[in-house]
């Protein structure tokens, strides 16, 4: 992770909890210490209270490494994001707070339009058109066209310096495969970033994945790196 | 006698719209709790945003809790045979493309034509818009399910939504804690009325006029 | 396929010879007779021809129902294709002919571009950008935008009012894997018509196909047809 | 001892460029060749657009011939450990959105600047385009290999291309049966010459003016 310098954009795969996060390559962002970051993800951070007393209701209330560990360290800068804040305005989010303050950036983007605008990246799209957010503050400044009689408005693709994301399992070229929903966003941002980095549970060799099964094909990753200790989220 | 039905009440008038072979997207809160009702009989299969369709109830025993087995908010699910697994895009290619029959979603407001906003408190000033934007704009048939007076007692039924919209002219059917009200070309037709409510007192916690169903009925669970 | 009219916009899959190819509901439809149809395929039917004597050395020199079929029965007045013709001049294909003659329209789409905007179609796009294409005669009468320095066209999407698709393997809901390279256009294109008809080897209960293998989820199925002959191409 | 290169020596100059770790995609006719010569201790993994990452190479017994097992020039292939199969979109994803390293493609035409065609002969009037637009745009290198002339001895390397183009300004490197050609910024820089061919002689079958590199050698295998 030495080459990530000041000023990156990184993709940041999250969605509901500590399922599909890359939470040990985050931790070790980090300690990498890159400051001045724009932070691609559905959530901008997970909003950093401790499990609750007894057994926790949903996989958002477990605590595990996440964005907020970047912001609390002042590395963020900007986020895209569809969940950018805490789904409960009394317990804020540390980027939100950051956000209210003036001193970080925020573009809020309907999940859908995020994850068609990373697919869009990853797959040299300059752009589309999509009728989510029309007559919303979405399309605000947005190019509008109606197209056999609907309205859309057109939203960019979106790319990042590096993708930070999670899978189960990868063979050596690093094909990939997921676990259950834990998938969301994880194959998008693969595509869409100049250097992949993916956080493994295992590695195989070539053969060890059903070929029918693979999601990522191994072109998309440039790092993988091996989960370090067992049963840490 | 006269009480304004329970949040599962609702959910289960909710339920009874599923059709058979439905495929069917619950948004957090009342919603979700739509998913226990399906009228027997009826086979409904319930996508989730990131990224499945055709799972089981939600986990009841924390021991089975599997953070790799989630819904849209975050509730632990479980595993039915002919579940399905696919990433954010295919999700949302399956909402934006028109493919889901039914989506639920709660509501802060909603307009007369149909105008759904539900994911923007103003006072809050930011807020997280998730995938409502594009489940309001891609179902085919879009139910909003919601109290309907906010706590202070105001409508939340409007001529005109003042808060952040999720999408225009987006939905079909509204279910509330009072009533059952379809929204029309015609504008919001009131099918359905809690137990020992009368159409004076639906309206007078609408904002717009509501036209009278011939057929209006108590809320038939 | 009682539903298929005159004027229908079919999308037919194809790829290189039969893998994939629905083969069998080809010779429903044209037994079903309807006429005036659009197809919407990579190829245009195959070239006709017998499998040379001896071994063929590709898999487009074998013989199996095609979309040429449906041409030489007068059922088919357009299409929308990558290859629309056969590789060797000398040996035309029936849907070459007739276009020569005026009897038929054709529009020549790349690959790719055919691709995402049945893609597009499938997921509610209303249109998209791609490098694809400019400078060259697909670029004729389409929108042109410099984005970041590039040069981009406006592609439309596509959709049909039928699928006509093959897979390995159905469940009863309709989900679907296939088979190796023979997945090709069938998984977007039964996102993108209003009713998916897939032809499979066999049919499962929901549960016997791996749920992590699925590509096709079966929303976008509507009809399954079990194929009535082994071995069959 | 004076020959222009026969197809699979115009192919193994080909491979030569493939580096390890490469991601190449191969277009229909000699550019298949070249996957049998990958230069020992490389690893290359080829693409096909049908939707395969990673396959063997082309099945030799036609007892192992699978009809889901092919090239996108039809030609049966055959399974290696670490293959990947994917759908059209995604496949065309890979090409487009610049995660090909290499393409190696056939040409009818070169321009001076690297515009290329070679989908569309003027005497047929109809042709398949196939991948080879999206292959052209999208590869991060971009190789034909061709005859430098055509049947009747015409050039191919021309200052325009006066057949229907597949892309402008897309070729890196041309490699014919006489010589191997750079496209630069400068114009085309002359690198590498057929054994026992002159400067002039290429330059004679050749439109526009060749740039003759400093360091010209004879055909490197």
């Amino acid at each position: 992770m030495k080459d990530i310098r000041d000023g990156a954009t990184m993709m940041v795969a999250s969605f509901g909890g500590p399922g599909g996060a890359p939470s040990q390559l985050l931790v070790a962002l980090r300690d990498q210490g890159a400051k001045n970051l724009t932070i691609i993800s559905n959530s901008v951070g997970m909003y950093g209270f401790d499990p609750e007393p007894g057994v926790p209701k949903t996989a958002t209330a477990l605590s595990f490494p996440n964005v907020t560990m970047l912001v609390e360290n002042g590395q963020v800068s900007k986020a895209i994001a569809s969940f950018p804040v805490s789904p409960s305005s009394s317990r804020p989010t540390a980027f939100e707070k950051l956000y209210l303050e003036g001193k970080a950036e925020l573009e809020v983007v309907p999940q859908g339009t995020l994850a068609e605008r990373i697919r869009a990246g990853g797959a040299g799209i300059g752009g589309f058109f999509t009728r989510t957010g029309v007559g919303t503050r979405m399309a605000v400044g947005k190019e509008h066209r109606v197209i056999d009689g609907e309205e859309y408005i057109f939203e960019k693709p979106l790319r990042a310096d590096f993708a930070l994301i999670r899978a189960l399992r990868a063979d050596t070229y690093g094909n990939l495969i997921y676990n259950m929903t834990s998938r969301h966003f994880n194959p998008i941002m693969a595509t869409a970033a100049n250097v992949t980095i993916v956080e493994v549970d295992e590695i195989v060799e070539p053969g060890g994945l059903d070929s029918e099964a693979i999601v990522t094909p191994g072109v998309f990753v440039k790092r993988i790196v091996k989960r370090t200790r067992e049963g840490d989220q | 006698m006269k009480a304004r039905l329970e949040r599962t009440t609702m959910a289960l008038r909710v339920a009874k719209e599923f059709q058979d072979g439905d495929i069917v997207n619950l948004g957090i809160g009342i919603p979700t709790l739509a998913s226990d009702f399906v009228p027997e009989g009826r086979t409904v299969l319930f996508h989730t945003e990131n990224g499945a369709i055709g799972f089981g109830p939600l986990a009841s025993d924390p021991a089975e809790y599997d953070i790799n087995l989630i819904n849209a908010g975050g509730q632990f699910i479980t595993l039915m045979p002919g579940i399905s697994f696919f990433d954010s895009a295919l999700s949302f290619a399956i909402v934006r493309g028109g493919h889901l029959d039914v989506a639920v979603l709660g509501g802060l407001q909603v307009s007369e034509r149909g105008d759904l906003a539900n994911w923007l408190n103003p006072r809050r000033g930011v807020g997280n818009v998730g995938g409502g934007m594009d489940i309001a704009v891609g179902a085919k048939r879009l139910i909003v399910v919601m109290e309907h007076t906010t706590k202070e007692g105001e409508p939340k039924i409007l001529r005109e939504c003042t808060y952040e919209l999720t999408a225009k002219e987006c939905v079909d059917l509204i279910v509330t804690d009072l009533a059952v009200i379809d929204v029309t070309k015609d504008g919001l037709v009131l099918k359905e009325i809690a137990p020992g409510y009368t159409v004076e007192e639906v309206q007078a916690v609408t904002e717009p006029k509501l036209i009278v169903a011939t057929d209006i009925r108590e809320i038939e669970l």
